[in-house]
């Protein structure tokens, strides 16, 4: 669970990450308001294929996009089955399942199957972002479009002490499982009280802690932030040609084509 | 009899990071044996993997003859316990009674048994009179030894430490290893420690892993680890202070001493027999005497 | 009467038959699902909709916390550190026994009462934007649906269950139990509508919800009581270690 | 000129614990003085007094001839700086660029000098490279490091560390030392350090303040400090190694050593005035010639 917030990918250094955080965050709302749009899955499905892409040339563990992905995918089938069992009005066939009847339907099915493009579309899009794209970079960016400054101030320091806590109630979780906090439910459910318990002690110490060392550096009741630099001319071009791609795809293959 | 033997392990992490890479690693039942390595070097992958917290993916680890994916929970933890570096990590309940109870209650022991070995852990780790106190009252030193007693409850025949005397003081470290020693001498118990600080080990330690990059440098018993000072160096480590003094002195002053004396009592013995009995001061000797 | 009857039947019966035909693959998204809103589900109206809906309480929240921090410097600290505990409280997997596998708690009706409501929500807000870019939790364009359910639902829901009942004189300990349970079955029923207005296509709203809503129960109902023992043990852990700490937290909250 | 000066302080919690009982504590710019004593012994309680963190009661306190309390932050700040034990209390954005410039922009310096800030601190504790990496991404050294950076970048002329190699293994408790070190000759850092670990402390310390239950139980250059040896004991302390085994050699044996080496340079000189030449080893003394 925790090990999915590896973010080791994001600082490699390829042509992705070198990218204006700004330009990345634009072109992936772009795509995201393509995908959910879209009235027919060959756009979504094509992000899909483009995202994937892009993952498999950078390289990453084939085991964590599984990961990140099998949550949404499972989705899908959900969505899918609901949709295509549930709503509609064209039968498409039936069966009988331990005395149930089921009929599938056609606009079911259609409906079903473009949600699920959505799910996946949209997905691999925010999974592309978050793999080459740094937490820090991200705040930044994010300060550029003007986001509350208090908003996030809290962001980077839940952020960066997620991490710290996490190695605590790591521990903390350990040592009661190697007393055998965990072997029954009443038990489990016990230790895992104790263990939210602690976690919010250990946080408002840790709160204290790090006004303290905060105030020794001058802390006023607002974090400072560095200045943003334009964005440069390269980053403008990719954002102004993405947008551009993502515009035409959406024109070809929304209204295009068959027409 | 083997307590604990591992071949061949390896363990890599999720983000990519191989902490161990092929480690041999055999301890006897009654040793005290010490995983000596700087931090990063797999200490703690190791222990992770003792207690079952880790899964390796390649290698064979058994705990007193059996695989340990063969042992359920209570039997393994009756086997192994973790002290773990930061006692605050260890204890969550509200008294030291309350805490160290935890163990033997969640094996569903009669209530008469779980204060038996309450009562026994405190007094194993001199904190019997701390039983009735707050845990947040207690001192550091304190939350050390009744974390130790938490684990002592379990009664495992295996107990591991990392890093025991972190952060305690001069007073509360020598406390810390004579307790080890202790059980280690008289309960017959096998303790395995992990650190990164040599100068006590020479004094307790049976044997030495010495890590470094998840892999076993050198094992052996101490005389034979801190004779290799280029080995201790390459694992970011250096040699007790007193070694240091008589390495020093046999390297670059040529003084004949033999091997590498590691503690103050040897290094005594060797200084004694180089230094002319003449000018030994007379009225110390006749105290002596 | 009768009509109505029938058609409740008859949604019973549908749910039931997605539930036999999807066998365990229903529960176990099911709570995927539960959790947040999954990216690309929701159509763009809706989308944006939610978003309306949950501007303003960020915004008030972020108000509150403005207000709150302007004299004590070491406010937002707190707040951050509190939001970061919640955000693994809600990561931790607790054993529901009819879904024979693992789910999260959502952690909001134990923050409500920590830190109040209001900046219960902007911690929400974080946690999910947080959640969505870098765990492919929830996601962007959900986001707005997925902070009223789990951040505007489920805290005002908490706190308002706890001062309730505190203010009926009731034991806090009963308080923050129901507080926990409700605000947890809260952001699940709200969740069920936003899907439900989403989903529903051209059959009727009300039969996609009761659906969805069916389809949460098995996990849902024994979740949010663990949910209750979970918010209850944890105060009473923190009351009884450090409830100096509890105070400080409190500076408006309601513990 | 005086870089601190405490006088007659006294610190009660509100709990009711007194944690300093008329502590005396002065300075100089450009020295190098350690704060000695046991966990509990008030080494904590002396700092956040020491930063502003805590009022004291009764007592005066000076930071460069100027009552602390007619200082305003920004002053105070940019004369002392604190360095905590633990790291993860002072690292708290996201990467260590921008945790070292936390300090420097809450001056409201122009962004250029921030900038340069920054590089300078980083460069004065090596750690340059670690620039526009993630905090969460550095092993504990480093991260020990860049606290430190953090502080510097604010320029005090005081720096003040709470055990600085607590958690280090023994290379990066060298390195971190030989940098405190190089802050102190260099670039004429006023540094204390609070710590109870001694073996290090000879070699760097000015000067030493044995604390022991909120008072100051003997103050001094360290050959002074050590030659009280039951002091030592009495403060929960002991001698660094190499002075362990002069002292037993001195006072068990009749050795005939002058006042206690304390770090293994001197010891050698010592113990080699003693050994008679022929025994030793002729090739060793002509590799050296």
């Amino acid at each position: 669970m925790f090990d999915l917030f590896s973010d080791i990918f994001t600082y490699r250094d390829n042509a992705l990450t070198r990218i204006d955080p700004r330009a990345k965050l634009l072109i992936a709302l772009a795509a995201l308001i393509a995908v959910v749009t879209a009235e027919r899955i060959v756009l979504p499905l094509a992000v899909l294929a483009f995202c994937l892409g892009a993952v498999a040339i950078l390289r990453i563990p084939a085991k964590l996009v599984a990961c990140r992905l099998a949550a949404p995918l499972s989705i899908v089938a959900v969505l899918v089955v609901i949709q295509t069992f549930v709503t509609g009005k064209t039968p498409l066939f039936a069966f009988t399942f331990a005395g149930w009847q089921f009929t599938a339907k056609a606009e079911g099915l259609r409906q079903g199957t473009l949600l699920g493009a959505h799910v996946l579309g949209a997905v691999s899009v925010v999974f592309l972002l978050s793999i080459v794209t740094p937490a820090h970079r991200i705040f930044q960016a994010l300060r550029w479009f003007r986001i509350s400054r208090n908003w996030l101030e809290i962001a980077i320091l839940m952020y960066r002490y997620i991490f710290v806590l996490m190695d605590r109630v790591a521990d903390l979780a350990a040592a009661q499982r190697l007393r055998l906090g965990y072997t029954a439910r009443g038990r489990a459910l016990r230790s895992f009280t104790t263990l939210a318990g602690a976690t919010i002690i250990h946080s408002l110490e840790q709160a204290q802690r790090t006004h303290d060392a905060m105030r020794l550096r001058g802390y006023r009741g607002t974090m400072p932030f560095g200045p943003l630099p334009p964005l440069g001319r390269r980053d403008r071009l990719i954002l102004v040609s993405c947008l551009i791609g993502i515009a035409v795809a959406y024109g070809l293959l929304e209204w295009g084509v068959s027409g | 009899m083997k307590a604990i033997d591992v071949t061949g392990v390896h363990f890599t992490y999720d983000d990519g990071t191989e902490a161990l890479s092929g480690v041999d690693f055999h301890v006897s039942e009654g040793e005290f044996v010490a995983i000596l390595g700087s931090n990063g070097s797999g200490k703690t992958t190791l222990i992770g993997l003792l207690v079952g917290l880790l899964k390796a993916k390649t290698g064979q680890i058994r705990i007193g003859e059996r695989e340990i994916g063969s042992l359920s929970a209570e039997e393994l933890y009756q086997r192994v316990g973790l002290v773990f570096q930061n006692p605050n990590d260890q204890l969550f309940a509200a008294t030291v009674e309350e805490d160290v109870a935890f163990g033997p209650r969640n094996l569903n022991l009669p209530e008469a048994e779980v204060e038996r070995r309450v009562t026994e852990a405190l007094a194993a780790v001199a904190a019997l009179p701390l039983r009735c106190r707050a845990i947040h009252h207690l001192s550091f030193g304190e939350q050390k030894r009744v974390s130790l007693a938490g684990v002592m409850a379990m009664r495992p025949s295996v107990l591991i430490l990392d890093e025991p005397t972190a952060g305690l003081d001069p007073a509360g470290e020598a406390q810390m290893m004579q307790l080890l020693k202790k059980l280690n001498r008289e309960e017959g118990l096998t303790v395995i420690l992990a650190t990164h600080s040599v100068d006590m080990l020479p004094l307790f330690a049976n044997r030495i892993y010495v890590l470094d990059h998840g892999r076993v440098l050198q094992e052996g018993p101490s005389e034979e680890i801190f004779c290799h000072q280029e080995m201790i160096v390459r694992a970011k480590l250096r040699l007790p202070y007193v070694s240091r003094l008589m390495y020093e002195m046999k390297r670059h002053d040529g003084v004949p001493i033999d091997g590498l004396p590691l503690t103050i009592g040897e290094a005594r013995v060797q200084l004694l027999e180089l230094i002319p009995k003449e000018l030994i001061i007379a009225e110390l000797e006749e105290k002596k005497a | 009467m009768n009509g109505i009857w029938t058609k409740r039947r008859n949604v019973i019966r549908r749910a039931a038959t997605v539930a036999a035909t999807a066998g365990t693959l229903i529960a176990l998204p099911a709570q995927a699902f539960a959790m947040h809103i999954s990216e690309g589900i929701l159509p763009a109206p809706w989308a944006l909709f939610w978003y309306a809906v949950a501007l303003p309480f960020v915004a008030w929240g972020l108000r509150d916390l403005r207000r709150r921090s302007e004299d004590l410097l070491w406010f937002k600290p707190l707040v951050g550190l509190v939001g970061a505990a919640v955000f693994l409280i809600s990561c931790m997997p607790i054993p529901v026994p009819t879904a024979g596998t693992c789910s999260h708690p959502a952690g909001t009706g134990l923050a409500a009462i920590l830190i109040g409501p209001g900046l219960t929500v902007v911690v929400a807000s974080i946690a999910l934007t947080l959640q969505a870019l870098f765990l492919a939790h929830g996601g962007l364009t959900t986001l707005g649906a997925n902070i009223v359910s789990m951040g505007v639902v489920g805290a005002y829901v908490g706190y308002g269950t706890y001062r309730i009942i505190r203010r009926l004189g009731l034991p806090w300990v009963m308080a923050a139990f129901l507080a926990g349970l409700l605000s947890d079955w809260a952001t699940y029923a709200m969740t069920s509508v936003e899907l439900a207005a989403a989903l529903h296509g051209g059959e009727s709203f009300s039969a996609m919800l009761t659906l969805i809503l069916l389809a949460f129960v098995p996990t849902q109902v024994p979740l949010g009581i663990l949910e209750g023992f979970l918010c209850a043990g944890a105060l009473k852990f923190v009351r009884s270690r450090k409830p100096e700490l509890l105070r400080m937290a409190a500076a408006g909250g309601a513990a």
